[in-house]
């Protein structure tokens, strides 16, 4: 045990820094060839002159100008808030609901049975074609846009829970029962802890869901919002803004997603372990 | 208990679960029909009632709205969603696959894939348009950006989650890596691939409602959306009702398929 | 042995499954009589019923027919005077060890200070104390499996039902669990009925060992150990001839009914 | 609850208003203070579409506002909205745009025919775009290929179709670039295309008194834009500026010029006249092309608001 | 034993993992020399590294320093020369008993008629005949390993290396997997590589025993059996006195390193 490697010690230190350098160049690599075609579709190519493509620099300009020059009353980050907002009540509400029905369905088959043939059909509706429904309902503004979000975010929320339900093993249902616990307080103190990683994946696949529903509803109904953005770029046939707006949808979506994930953490931490190395 | 009453048994605790859901169904379309035909508390131009949507239905089948019949309709969402999806499977499978195969190919593709995923189909509408125009090519081209992220994570999930010792063994057997790879991580990964598919297909059809916005003239999208602007919402529920049960459908039809495929797996047995 | 005080009957106890490829009878009537500080095996070949036994006992599984009395009034439901503990350990995997150890109490009222106190008591005795924090997947096998047996021995049950406690742990880590059971069990006069697919830890642990027939299973005999072995290590014991030879008379009895099925 | 009630009281009026030069009018008398001369205190909420602002009248959301006449024919048809009479005539400015090099020295019949014209269908372009190929002969022979109005000139200049159909400020494109021709517009086709003011049935009957107020600002500001062009080109290119558009003062006098802005007086008018006549044509058009079902009945969308707007030209006279 | 060939060889063999955590030395610095013939069982702790080694042996893992020698030559590829059985069986799972068992064959470009011959004669040779076209899922767990085994065996390895082959069986099929296991060995004269937790196994199958240390793994002690125990059965052998005296001394070799990390 006190036996150490014959290997002497910067030969480790090499080891461990040039796989490092590798994979960082490796990793860059595909974005660099992105970024490389799209300035040379965009200014070699001449494509930013026909309106069809802007530059780099000319996405980035422009991201950079709207955070101060308002576009249709707001600035990038004013959008960006709208964006948020409706994607906030919609996702709160459905997340809620959709957790407590899935873990519903999951321990009362009952429950399930009467609901689930209106839940199928319902759920394969596109949240898109809700929208005209939506705005019928709420009108063409903020209700409109958040029930759109919340039909989009409801599904993978319901199903992870129910999922997440099943999948915990059997033997801890049967232990907690051994050790005198009601079926109530098992599923409360046992089960649902046990289901939330697979549970909140659910919320995560909501997250994106809810916006990308988002951004449709956004295309058709209100004046703001990142959707808004795009839109209006299109309106001004200026590529650069629709550009701008889809890195901004898209950056934004991807830090949600980071978000919900931080969030979850205190939730599983008792299988971080588990969790290492997952993709 | 004889086996005969057991059988019994199970029929009748089937039963039980598809009657509670038929029942609790007939009484969704009650409380329905109530609410709208029958004591009129929500005005037909809100919920138009279940009576008034089935006659749309079946006018609808009969009679031309917007330029066709809804088989007309219908073809030209199916044709949008049938070359977006396998568009996207010729690109995004072989693309997973690699990704789960050599951890070169997902080092140098993940950060891209990670950098485009986020941003949604619906966002990449006015590029299409500029790209390429109002005909089929840019509904196709939003329906593929759609379908591509399922078909990619789920091959690369497929392969990457074949037993590591499978391919131990397949090497220390004598076969190389790409024999390695066709004889036994593929087949192994093929109920998640056929997953994959299913969901992609899920994207594709959600999508190209959408993707009508661009210059259709054709299709449950486009029938949906102007129905809205003349404010007939039971050809709209026509058309959502449509498009929710043709998903179930193709939902159900692939899951059949993966779970014929995966007869190997215990699960199945 | 029948001054002692039955905790567990089994009369005429049967079971059969109803299977999509017909019916399936786990187990021929079977008649059992557990008395207080019996450290009872059941071994038999793979599939034989062993398991479904001990789930009816715990209440976890509805016989098919038959009674089974817990200190002598019939029972169905499942309840902490018949712990159970599990091959895969089945510790809850959102709470740490304390958490673990502490639900069953908690499930059944004991104020909080009584808790602690018997929680701590029983991790010394399994030899977790320093780990009461840890979740179950910071654990090793062997230390998870100290943890179910604590969580079970803890609501100091009437009988406490094992199945395969061992089946999941290492040769190595197997031994020494082996002879901390017999320890605990030893301290605290536990009456036990143990599924092992070992004979060697059925003659090392036990006083009595069941061995059941092929599925359906039914009980082909009964074997009565008379030393004590657990009061010696695993190694002590096996260098006795005694130990051996019964344990070749029990695996032979076995031996038979795995053969009788291949 | 009416159909439309939005519970607004007392002066207080809530505006709905597309973001477009058609509703240029209504924000005008905004910043000019007719409403507040004539004793209302209005609230103004955009709406992408006259389709969005038809729903968003039925569920209440505005009291008053505007749309062009497809969506108010088929908002009086279905939840009885009440239009008072026209607010603007657009047909000058729906342009059939080609390109040069395709009509030079050509019948724009023989360039038309069988080809694919951009045009956002079951609108009001369309209805032009039908005049304009009645025009040349070539009705049915050339297809209208579907764009959002905001997509017409990219794809044209992308190169779809043999004709655009856009209106300002969309067609900044083209407007005085030699590549571009000026085809037809709906002025040229014989068609009429008309904006017209709009009022939630419950804000008409229980509040007319502020209803009143809301016509007689609506044609108040009609007047100044006749009056004086120049300033109200300037404010326009402020309007579009507030909603995101970018446009040059020229393209905002030629967006002016080419409507007329009815005064009250001008607007009862019409309303007794050839309005009825100019929207059976629309409507029929309508009819065929499959956006309405069955014909709606015109005389709901131009008698049931008169009333209001008589009072609207009384007070104004008085 | 000197004029025995050497079919594998270990010269300084250690390796070291590049962790998050930082860099762990799994192995220390091992030689070892395998003879033709042999029957090497590894034992030590949990973690020591036996896999480890394992793993080099077959080419699927690295060294981080040191020679493998195979048949003289230095090696670094896996090749079906040096087979190895894990412990999960990894069973190609859509292919069929023959397709398994065959596909080394293939790999290796065995004609086809040669291919069904010498995969009736393992399959034959494992009792597998009548399971020539099942599935592995089709299979209970001892079946499973003999057609990992068989899979192994048909390409006349120069080494097999097993990964604890038994550590998923229950108890009784393992020994009766144990006694086939070494008749196999000895029909085919195969030398092998063994990983076991099991001192009983150790002793029981083979000539040589090596007792690892604690992580990093070093060797503690060879011990030499001198008798073959595993001409009787697995209870015969148990009885004999020089069987227990030295399991109970290999064990106690592998207790120390036990209880030393623990
Ligand atoms: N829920 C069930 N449905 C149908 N058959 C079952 C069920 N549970 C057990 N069986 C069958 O009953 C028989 C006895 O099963 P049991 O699990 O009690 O065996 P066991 O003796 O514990 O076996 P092992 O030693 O492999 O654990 C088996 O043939 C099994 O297939
Ligand atoms: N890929 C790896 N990355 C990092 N550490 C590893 C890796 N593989 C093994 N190790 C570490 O190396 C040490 C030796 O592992 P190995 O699997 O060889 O042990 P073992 O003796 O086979 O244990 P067991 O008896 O539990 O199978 C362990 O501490 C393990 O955690
Ligand atoms: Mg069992
Ligand atoms: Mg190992």
């Amino acid at each position: 045990m006190t036996t150490t490697t014959r290997r002497p010690v910067p030969a480790t230190a090499r080891r461990r820094t040039w796989p490092a350098i590798g994979t960082l160049g490796l990793a860059s690599s595909g974005i660099v060839t992105l970024v490389a075609t799209w300035w040379i579709a965009a200014d070699v190519f001449d494509l930013s002159e026909n309106g069809v493509l802007a530059s780099p620099l000319a996405v980035l300009e422009r991201l950079v100008t709207l955070t101060y020059d308002p576009l249709a009353g707001l600035t990038l980050p004013g959008h960006a808030l709208a964006s948020f907002e409706r994607w906030g009540a919609g996702f709160a509400v459905a997340a809620a609901l959709g957790l407590l029905l899935g873990f519903a369905f999951a321990w009362w088959p009952g429950f399930r049975s009467a609901l689930l043939p209106a839940f199928e059909v319902l759920r394969y509706i596109p949240p898109f074609a809700w929208i005209p429904l939506a705005i019928l309902w709420f009108g063409p503004g903020f209700t409109a846009q958040a029930f759109v979000v919340f039909i989009a975010v409801l599904p993978p929320c319901v199903l992870n829970a129910e999922l997440g339900v099943r999948s915990v093993d059997d033997y801890v249902v049967k232990a907690s029962r051994v050790l005198g616990a009601s079926r109530m307080s098992t599923l409360v103190t046992t089960v649902v802890p046990a289901s939330l990683p697979t549970a909140l994946t659910g919320l995560r696949i909501g997250v994106g869901n809810g916006w990308m529903a988002l951004m449709g509803a956004e295309l058709i109904v209100g004046r703001s919002g990142l959707g808004y953005v795009i839109l209006s770029g299109q309106q001004s046939n200026d590529p650069a803004t629709v550009l701008a707006g889809m890195v901004a949808i898209g950056v934004l979506g991807a830090l949600m997603d980071r978000g919900v994930r931080f969030m979850a953490n205190p939730f599983i931490r008792w299988r971080k372990g588990v969790e290492t190395g997952a993709a | 208990m004889t086996n005969v009453e057991w059988r019994r048994a199970r029929r009748r605790r089937r039963v039980r679960a598809t009657s509670v859901g038929a029942a609790s169904t007939i009484a969704l379309a009650g409380l329905w029909y109530l609410s709208t035909d029958g004591l009129g508390l929500v005005s037909p131009l809100f919920l138009p009632s279940p009576v008034a949507v089935f006659e749309r239905l079946i006018e609808f089948t009969q009679r031309d709205y917007q330029g066709a019949t809804l088989i007309g309709h219908l073809f030209a969402s199916l044709r949008i969603v049938a070359i977006g999806w396998f568009v996207a499977g010729v690109i995004g499978l072989p693309l997973g696959v690699a990704m789960g195969w050599s951890r070169r190919v997902r080092t140098v593709v993940s950060p891209v894939f990670e950098l485009i995923r986020p941003i949604p189909p619906i966002a990449w509408i006015p590029l299409a348009i500029l790209w390429f125009g109002l005909g089929t090519e840019a509904r196709v081209f939003v329906v593929t950006i759609s379908a591509v992220v399922p078909w990619v994570l789920n091959s690369y999930e497929a392969v990457a989650g074949v037993d590591k010792l499978l391919a131990k063994a397949s090497r220390s057997l004598g076969a190389p890596s790409r024999r390695t790879l066709v004889e036994v991580v593929l087949p192994a990964a093929v109920p998640t691939l056929v997953g994959g598919a299913r969901i992609a297909l899920g994207n594709a059809w959600m999508t190209v409602v959408a993707a009508e916005l661009l210059g259709a003239t054709a299709g449950l999208g486009f029938v949906a959306l102007n129905a809205r602007s003349t404010l007939d919402p039971d050809i709209m529920l026509v058309a959502m009702l449509l498009i929710g049960l043709l998903g179930v459908v193709f939902s159900e039809g692939l899951r059949l398929v993966e779970k014929r495929l995966s007869g190997w797996k215990e699960s199945a047995a | 042995m029948t001054d002692r005080q039955a905790k567990l009957r089994f009369e005429g106890v049967h079971k059969s499954f109803h299977t999509r490829r017909g019916e399936v009878t786990a187990l021929s009537p079977i008649d059992l009589t557990v008395y207080q500080g019996d450290f009872i095996a059941l071994v038999g070949p793979s599939g034989c019923g062993k398991s479904t036994l001990l789930m009816i006992a715990a209440g976890l599984e509805a016989a098919s027919g038959g009674t089974v009395l817990a200190d002598g009034a019939p029972m169905r439901e499942p309840g902490p005077d018949r712990c159970v503990v599990f091959q895969r350990f089945a510790l809850f995997p959102t709470k740490t060890v304390t958490g673990n150890v502490e639900y069953g109490l908690r499930m059944t009222g004991v104020p909080k200070a009584e808790r602690r106190e018997r929680v701590r008591e029983t991790l010394g005795m399994v030899g977790l104390s320093a780990f009461a924090d840890a979740y179950p997947h910071e654990l090793s096998g062997g230390m998870q499996q100290r943890a179910a047996l604590a969580r079970s021995i803890v609501m100091r049950p009437d009988v406490l039902l094992m199945d395969e406690p061992f089946g999941a742990l290492d040769a190595q880590t197997r031994i020494i669990m082996q002879e901390e059971i017999a320890r605990i069990a030893r301290d605290l006069g536990l009456t036990v009925l143990l599924v092992t697919h070992s004979v060697e830890e059925a003659v090392y642990l036990c006083n009595r060992i069941i061995v059941l027939t092929a599925r359906p299973g039914a009980i082909k005999h009964e074997f009565t150990v008379d030393d004590d072995w657990s009061h010696h290590s695993v190694d002590e014991a096996m260098a006795q001839p005694g130990f051996g030879s019964l344990q070749r008379t029990v695996w032979n009895a076995v031996r038979e009914e795995i053969t009788s099925v291949q | 609850q009416e159909v439309g009630e939005t519970g607004n009281t007392g002066s207080k009026v809530t505006i709905g208003l597309q973001p477009t030069a058609t509703s240029f009018p209504i924000w005008l008398a905004e910043q000019k203070g007719y409403f507040q001369e004539n004793g209302i205190e209005v609230e103004l909420k955009y709406y992408p579409s006259g389709a969005a602002m038809s729903e968003a009248g039925l569920t209440g959301a505005w009291d008053g506002g505007n749309m062009g006449s497809p969506p108010a024919l088929t908002s009086s048809q279905k939840w009885d909205m009440v239009v008072p009479g026209p607010n603007s005539e657009e047909g000058a400015i729906q342009i059939l745009w080609g390109r040069t090099n395709d009509f030079k020295g050509k019948d724009p019949a023989t360039v038309l025919g069988g080809g694919e014209v951009l045009v956002k269908v079951n609108s009001t372009q369309h209805y032009a775009f039908l005049g304009c190929m009645q025009k040349y002969g070539v009705a049915g022979e050339t297809k209208p290929l579907p764009v959002e109005a905001n997509a017409v000139a990219g794809a044209f200049t992308g190169g779809q179709g043999v004709g655009a159909m856009t209106w300002p400020p969309f067609d900044a494109e083209f407007v005085d670039n030699p590549e571009y021709v000026h085809v037809c517009d709906g002025k040229q086709a014989g068609k009429k295309i008309f904006n017209m003011l709009a009022l939630t049935p419950a804000f008409a009957n229980n509040r007319t008194e502020q209803a009143v107020a809301y016509v007689k600002s609506a044609y108040q500001a009609n007047e100044f834009i006749t009056a004086n062009p120049d300033e109200a080109a300037d404010l326009l290119v402020q309007y579009y500026k507030e909603n995101g558009v970018t446009a040059t003062k020229e393209a905002a006098q030629r967006e002016l010029t080419g409507r007329t802005w009815p005064s009250a007086a001008e607007a009862l008018a019409l309303s007794k006249g050839e309005l009825s006549s100019d929207l059976e044509d629309l409507t029929k058009v309508f009819v065929d092309l499959g956006a309405f079902d069955t014909e709606p009945d015109v005389t709901k969308a131009v008698d049931t608001g008169r009333e209001i707007l008589e009072q609207a030209v009384g007070e104004s006279a008085s």
